[in-house]
C-alpha cells in the first residue's frame, strides 16, 4: 500500500499530475499504513483532520468557494447556451452509477445505492465534488473515489482525444466559432445570485456546494471585497488544500483500499470520464442540427469539468484540425458549466442516496 | 428486477432530468438577465456607478486605507516642521 | 427574508456599506433561507461556523486582535486627554440599555437585560465588539445585532453631520488644533501593556477582549515579530471575517429574524448612535470651558469608534467650516479611545448580565 | 419600579461610572507613562537601542534569513568555482 | 507571575530572545494570570486554543511541517556524516532524563518517568518537538517546559562558545573543511521519503513529527506544489504560530508554573543544553581519530539543533581562530541532522513513557 | 534501586541506542541513495526532465494560469477588435 503512495507521488511529481492534491493524498496514504502507530485513526493526526474537515464537509466547500473565487463566468454569460453541454456531460455521472448498480446485480461486487452514486460521482470530474459527495454518502470508499477523480483529470489529455476524434469528423473540428462579446461587470456579479436562487427554487440540496461557489465567485466580481477574495485564492485554499489532501490520503488504509471494490471505482471512474466525454460532443452535435449558428463539437467534451485541462484539450485537438482555430475561450463555457452541472447532479444523489 | 436497480433507474431519470431542466432554465433565466442589464445598464457604464466611494468608506479593517492615512499624516508633518 | 439579504449585498456593493462584512452577512443570510435545506441549523455548514467561532467567542477575538494589529496609539498618546472623549461617547451604550428596557416597562416589545445590554452594545460602533457580546448574552438577537451596528457604522457619514452642526457653534467648528507630537516607539511598545494592567486591575471581564487587542497592538509595534504581525493583518483577519461574516449570517433566517424585536433594535441601535455622537461632542464642549488648550469639538463625535469613519467625517465638517483644519489625526485619537472604552463597557456588561 | 428596571439603573450608573473612572485613570497613567519614557529614554535613542541584533539571532521559522543564508551560500560557492 | 510574562516579552522585544515564540508565549502568560476572569481555564479563549492545538498534538506537527518545508538539507546531502554529530549531540536529552530521575531519588524533587522523559527533551533544542513531547507526556509541565526550550535557544549564543573553547584545541578549532559538493533536485525529493521509510520500520513512533517534517519538505523540494509549499512557511506557520504561542501562555498560570519543579526544570535544561553541546563536540573528535577526512569540531555544537542559531555560532567562534574558515554552511549539516535525532528520540520517549 | 530508576536506565540505553542505529543507517541509506541517483539520473539533467509540462496541466486551483489565460484572451479581443 505504501507502494501506491509512492506510485502518486512519483505521477504527480515527475508526470505533473494534479499535484496539488495528489502530493498530500499520496503522502498521507504513506503515513496512514506506517505499521506500529496510528495517524490515519483514532487519536492520530490525519484522522483528526478528517474528522474535522471531511465528515462536516467543510474542506471541500472551503476549496469549492476558492474555485468559484478563481472562477470567471465571463465565456459563459457571452453564450449561455454552451450551459447545454455542461448538462450533456453529467450523464457520465449517471450511467456510471447505472453500471455500479448493474454490476452489484451480477453479483460481482456489491455497492448499495449510496456507493453506486457516490462512484458515479467521479464523472463529475470535479474534486472537491467528488470528496464532498464521497464523505457524505460512501465515506469509506473517499480514497479510491478520490485517487480515481484527481487521477482521471490528470490523464484526461490522454483519455478525451481519441474519443474525441471518433465522434466528430474533420470538417466539424475544423469549425471557427465567432468571437464571444464582451461580458459587464454588472453581469458578472449578478448571474452568482440569479444561480443561487434557481438552486433554491430547484435542488435546494445542492445549495451547500453550489452556494459557497457563488459566494466565492461573488466576493471576486462585486470588486469591493478583493482583500478577502485574494485571500480566498491564496492563502485560504492553499491551507484547506494541504489538509483536505491529508485527510483523504487517512483513507488509504490498506484494509480498506486493497479491496476489490476499488479496482471496480477505478474502471468505473474512467467509464465515467469516457461517457461524459462522448455525451458532451454530442449534445454540441445536436446543437448543431437543431441552430444555425454552428458551435465546434469539441468543446462539447470540456463539458466534463476538469477545468481548465478539458478546455485546453478542446483548444488543442482543434489547432490540430484548423490551426488559425482558437477554441479555449469558446471550451471555458462548458468546462464551468460542467461544474454547476455536477454540483447540482451532487445535490441531487446526496438527497436520493443520503436519506 | 431487484430493489436497488429500480432505485438506480428512478435516480438516473429523476437525476438526468432535473440536471437537464435546471440548465435549460438557467441558459433562459442567464439570457433574460443579460438582456435586460444591458438594456437598462450599459449606458451608464456600470464599472464606474458601482463603485461610487470606494476610497471614502471602508471600514476600520482596511490597512491600505490606513497606511494611506498615517503617509498622509507623515508628509502632512513633514510639511510643517 | 432573502430579499433582505440581497438587500444587504446591494448597500455592500453598491453604497459600498462595510462590504466586508456585509458581503459574508448578507450571502450567509440568503443561504440560511432556502428552504428545503439546513445550511444554518444543525449539521448545516453555516452552523458550524456558527459553533466553531462565535460560540465559543472565537472569531470575533481574533478580528479584535488584528484590528489591534492595525491601530496606530500614536495620535492618542500624542494627546491622551482626547481618551475622555472616548468615555463620553459610550453613554450611547448607556442610553439604549435604558430604552430597551424602558420599552419593555411600556410593554410594547419585551427585552431581558441581557437583551436590553446586547442591544446597547451598538453604540459602542464597533463590529467585533457587538458580535462578541451579543453572542455571550442574546445569541438568538446577534443577527439583528450585527446587521443595525454595521449598517450604522456605514452610515456614520449621514448620521453624524447633522447633529455635529446642531450641537457646535460656527466658530467652535473653526478651532485649528497644535500640531500633535511625535510619539517614540518606546511608548507604542508600553502603552498596550498599561493599558492590558489597567484593564486587569478595573475591569478584568474585558480582559479577553483588549487582552487580543493589546496583544495585536504589541505584536504590531515591538518590531520583532512582523511576519507574525503581517499575517494577522492579512491572511488571518481575512479569513476570519469571512467565516464570522456567514457565521452571522446564519442567525439571518426568516424566523429569528422577521420579529418585531429587530425593528425596536433597528430603533434603538440607530439613538445609540446619535447618543453617542451628541455625548462625545458635549464633553468636547465641557473640556474647552475647563482647560484652557482648546479642542474641536468636531472631534468628539469620532468617540463613538467607527474607526476610521468617524475621524474621517470629523475631518470634513471640519474643513467645511475652515479650509485650513485638518482634523483628521487629532479624530484619531477619540476614535481608537472609543474602541477601548466600547470594549470595556463590554466587559461590564457581560459580568453584569451574563452571570 | 420592576426589577428588570433597577437592574438596568444599576448596570448604567455602575457602567458608565467604570467606564469614566477607567479612561480617567488610562489619561494619568499615559501622561505619566509618556513622561517617564520620555525622561529616561529619548536620548537614548530607541529605534535604534531596541534592536540590537535583529538580524543575529532570530529563529529556524524565519524564511527570511535562511534565504539570505543560502543566497550568501551560493554567492560563495561561485567565487570558488 | 504576570512579572515572569513581562520579563520574557522584555527578553524577546529588547534582547531579541526567540521573539516569534516568546511574545505570543509571555503575552498568553500575563492573560493568564489575570485574576477575576478565566482566559486559560474552562471556556477562556486560551484554554481552547490549548484544547484544540495542543491537547491534539496538531499545532506543534503544523509548525513542524512548516519547518520541514524551510528546510534545506543539501548541506547534510553533501555529507551524511555530520550525521552521526547529530546523533551524539541528543545525549543532552538523555542524559537530563536521568539527572531528573536521579533528582527524584534524592527526594529533592519527584518527576514520575513520564515528567523526566518531557523535561530531557530540552535538550533537543527544537521548540515545536519539546511542545509536541510536553503536551503528550507532561501537560502540566508544558508552561516551564516550552520557556526553558526557547529561552535556552535564544541563549545558545552565550552557553555555547566556552564549552567549545573548553573542548576543543586552537588547531582544531583552525581545521578548514572542504567545499560541500552540489546536491541533484532528484537527491532532495527522495531523501524525505527515504527518511520517512527509515523512521517506518525503526521508529513508528516517531512517525507523526517526522512525517510532517518530510512532508513539508517534500513540497519544498518536489517543486510542482510552490504555491502550497509558499503557504506552509509564510501564512500557516505563522497562524499556528500565534495561536500555538498563546496556548503555551495558558500553562503559564501561577499555580501551575510557581512551584518548585519549574526551577528544576530551568536547570536541568540548561543542563541537557551543555551537555548536548559536548557530546556533539567529542564525536567530532572521535570522527577525526577515526577518519582521514578532518572535520572542525564546533561543527558537533550545532548538532544539537537550535537551526540556524547554533550554526551560525559555530561559524562565529571558528572565524575568531581563523578568519578564513567559513563553517556555516558545513554546520548546517550536523543541525538539520540534530532536528532529525530529537524528533527520533522523542518518538521513542513517547512510546516508552507515555504508554 | 527503584522502579524508576530502572526504568530511566532502561530508556536511556535503549533511546540513545536507537538514535545513533537510525542516524548510522540512515547515514549509510543516504550515501547509498546519492551514489545510485547520481550514477543513474545525473546525465540526464534532472531539473529539467523532471517537470516536462509544468505549464500543461495543472488544476483549476493555480491562478496564475488563470491569469495568463485571461491575459492571453484579453490580448486576443484586443487584436480582433
Ligand atoms: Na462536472
Ligand atoms: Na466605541
Ligand atoms: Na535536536
Amino acid at each position: 500500500m505504501i507502494c501506491i503512495g509512492v506510485l502518486l507521488l512519483y505521477l504527480a511529481i515527475s508526470k505533473n499530475f494534479e499535484p496539488l492534491l495528489l502530493v498530500p493524498i499520496g503522502f498521507g496514504g504513506i503515513l496512514s499504513n506506517i505499521p506500529g502507530v496510528d495517524i490515519a485513526v483514532g487519536e492520530g493526526v490525519l484522522h483528526q483532520f478528517y474528522a474535522m474537515g471531511i465528515e462536516t464537509g467543510i474542506f471541500p466547500l472551503v476549496i469549492f468557494m476558492g474555485v468559484g473565487a478563481m472562477t470567471d463566468f465571463g465565456p459563459l454569460l457571452a453564450n449561455p447556451k454552451t450551459l447545454f453541454l455542461g448538462a450533456a456531460a453529467q450523464f457520465g455521472i449517471f450511467a456510471t452509477l447505472m453500471g455500479a448498480v448493474a454490476l452489484t446485480e451480477t453479483g460481482l461486487l456489491e455497492f448499495s445505492i449510496a456507493e453506486a452514486a457516490a462512484i458515479g460521482i467521479i464523472g463529475g470530474a470535479d474534486g472537491p465534488t467528488a470528496i464532498y459527495v464521497a464523505g457524505q454518502l460512501a465515506p469509506h470508499l473517499l480514497g479510491a473515489i478520490a485517487v480515481a477523480a484527481y487521477s482521471y483529470m490528470a490523464l484526461v489529455p490522454l483519455i478525451q482525444p481519441p474519443i474525441m476524434r471518433l465522434l466528430t469528423t474533420e470538417s466539424e473540428r475544423k469549425i471557427e466559432m465567432t468571437q464571444l462579446r464582451e461580458v459587464s461587470q454588472i453581469e458578472k456579479i449578478v448571474f452568482p445570485l440569479l444561480l443561487l436562487t434557481l438552486v433554491a427554487f430547484f435542488v435546494p440540496s445542492a445549495a451547500p456546494l453550489l452556494g459557497m461557489f457563488c459566494f466565492g465567485n461573488l466576493m471576486r466580481e462585486s470588486g469591493v471585497v478583493d482583500r478577502l477574495s485574494d485571500t480566498t485564492q491564496n492563502a485560504l485554499i492553499n491551507i484547506t488544500t494541504i489538509f483536505l489532501g491529508l485527510a483523504v490520503g487517512s483513507k488509504l488504509r490498506a484494509e480498506q483500499f486493497l479491496v476489490p471494490e476499488t479496482l471496480g471505482i477505478l474502471v468505473l471512474g474512467m467509464v465515467a470520464f469516457c461517457i461524459g466525454t462522448a455525451t458532451g460532443i454530442l449534445m454540441a452535435k445536436l446543437m448543431n442540427l437543431l441552430s444555425s449558428q454552428k458551435i465546434n463539437p469539441l468543446i462539447g467534451a470540456a463539458g466534463v469539468s476538469a477545468v481548465p485541462m478539458a478546455a485546453r484539450v478542446a483548444n488543442k485537438v482543434g489547432l490540430e484540425a484548423n490551426p488559425h482555430n482558437f477554441l479555449l475561450m469558446h471550451a471555458m463555457g462548458p468546462n464551468v458549466a460542467g461544474v454547476i452541472g455536477s454540483a447540482v447532479a451532487a445535490g441531487i444523489l446526496i438527497m436520493f442516496a443520503g436519506g | 428486477m431487484s430493489d436497488v436497480l429500480t432505485q438506480a433507474i428512478d435516480l438516473v431519470v429523476y437525476g438526468m432530468g432535473t440536471v437537464v431542466v435546471f440548465l435549460t432554465v438557467l441558459v433562459g433565466a442567464t439570457m433574460l438577465m443579460s438582456y435586460v442589464l444591458q438594456t437598462f445598464f450599459t449606458t451608464e457604464s456600470p464599472e464606474v456607478t458601482l463603485r461610487p466611494s470606494a476610497a471614502a468608506s471602508e471600514g476600520l479593517t482596511d490597512p491600505k486605507i490606513l497606511a494611506a492615512l498615517s503617509a498622509a499624516v507623515k508628509k502632512y508633518r513633514e510639511d510643517h516642521n
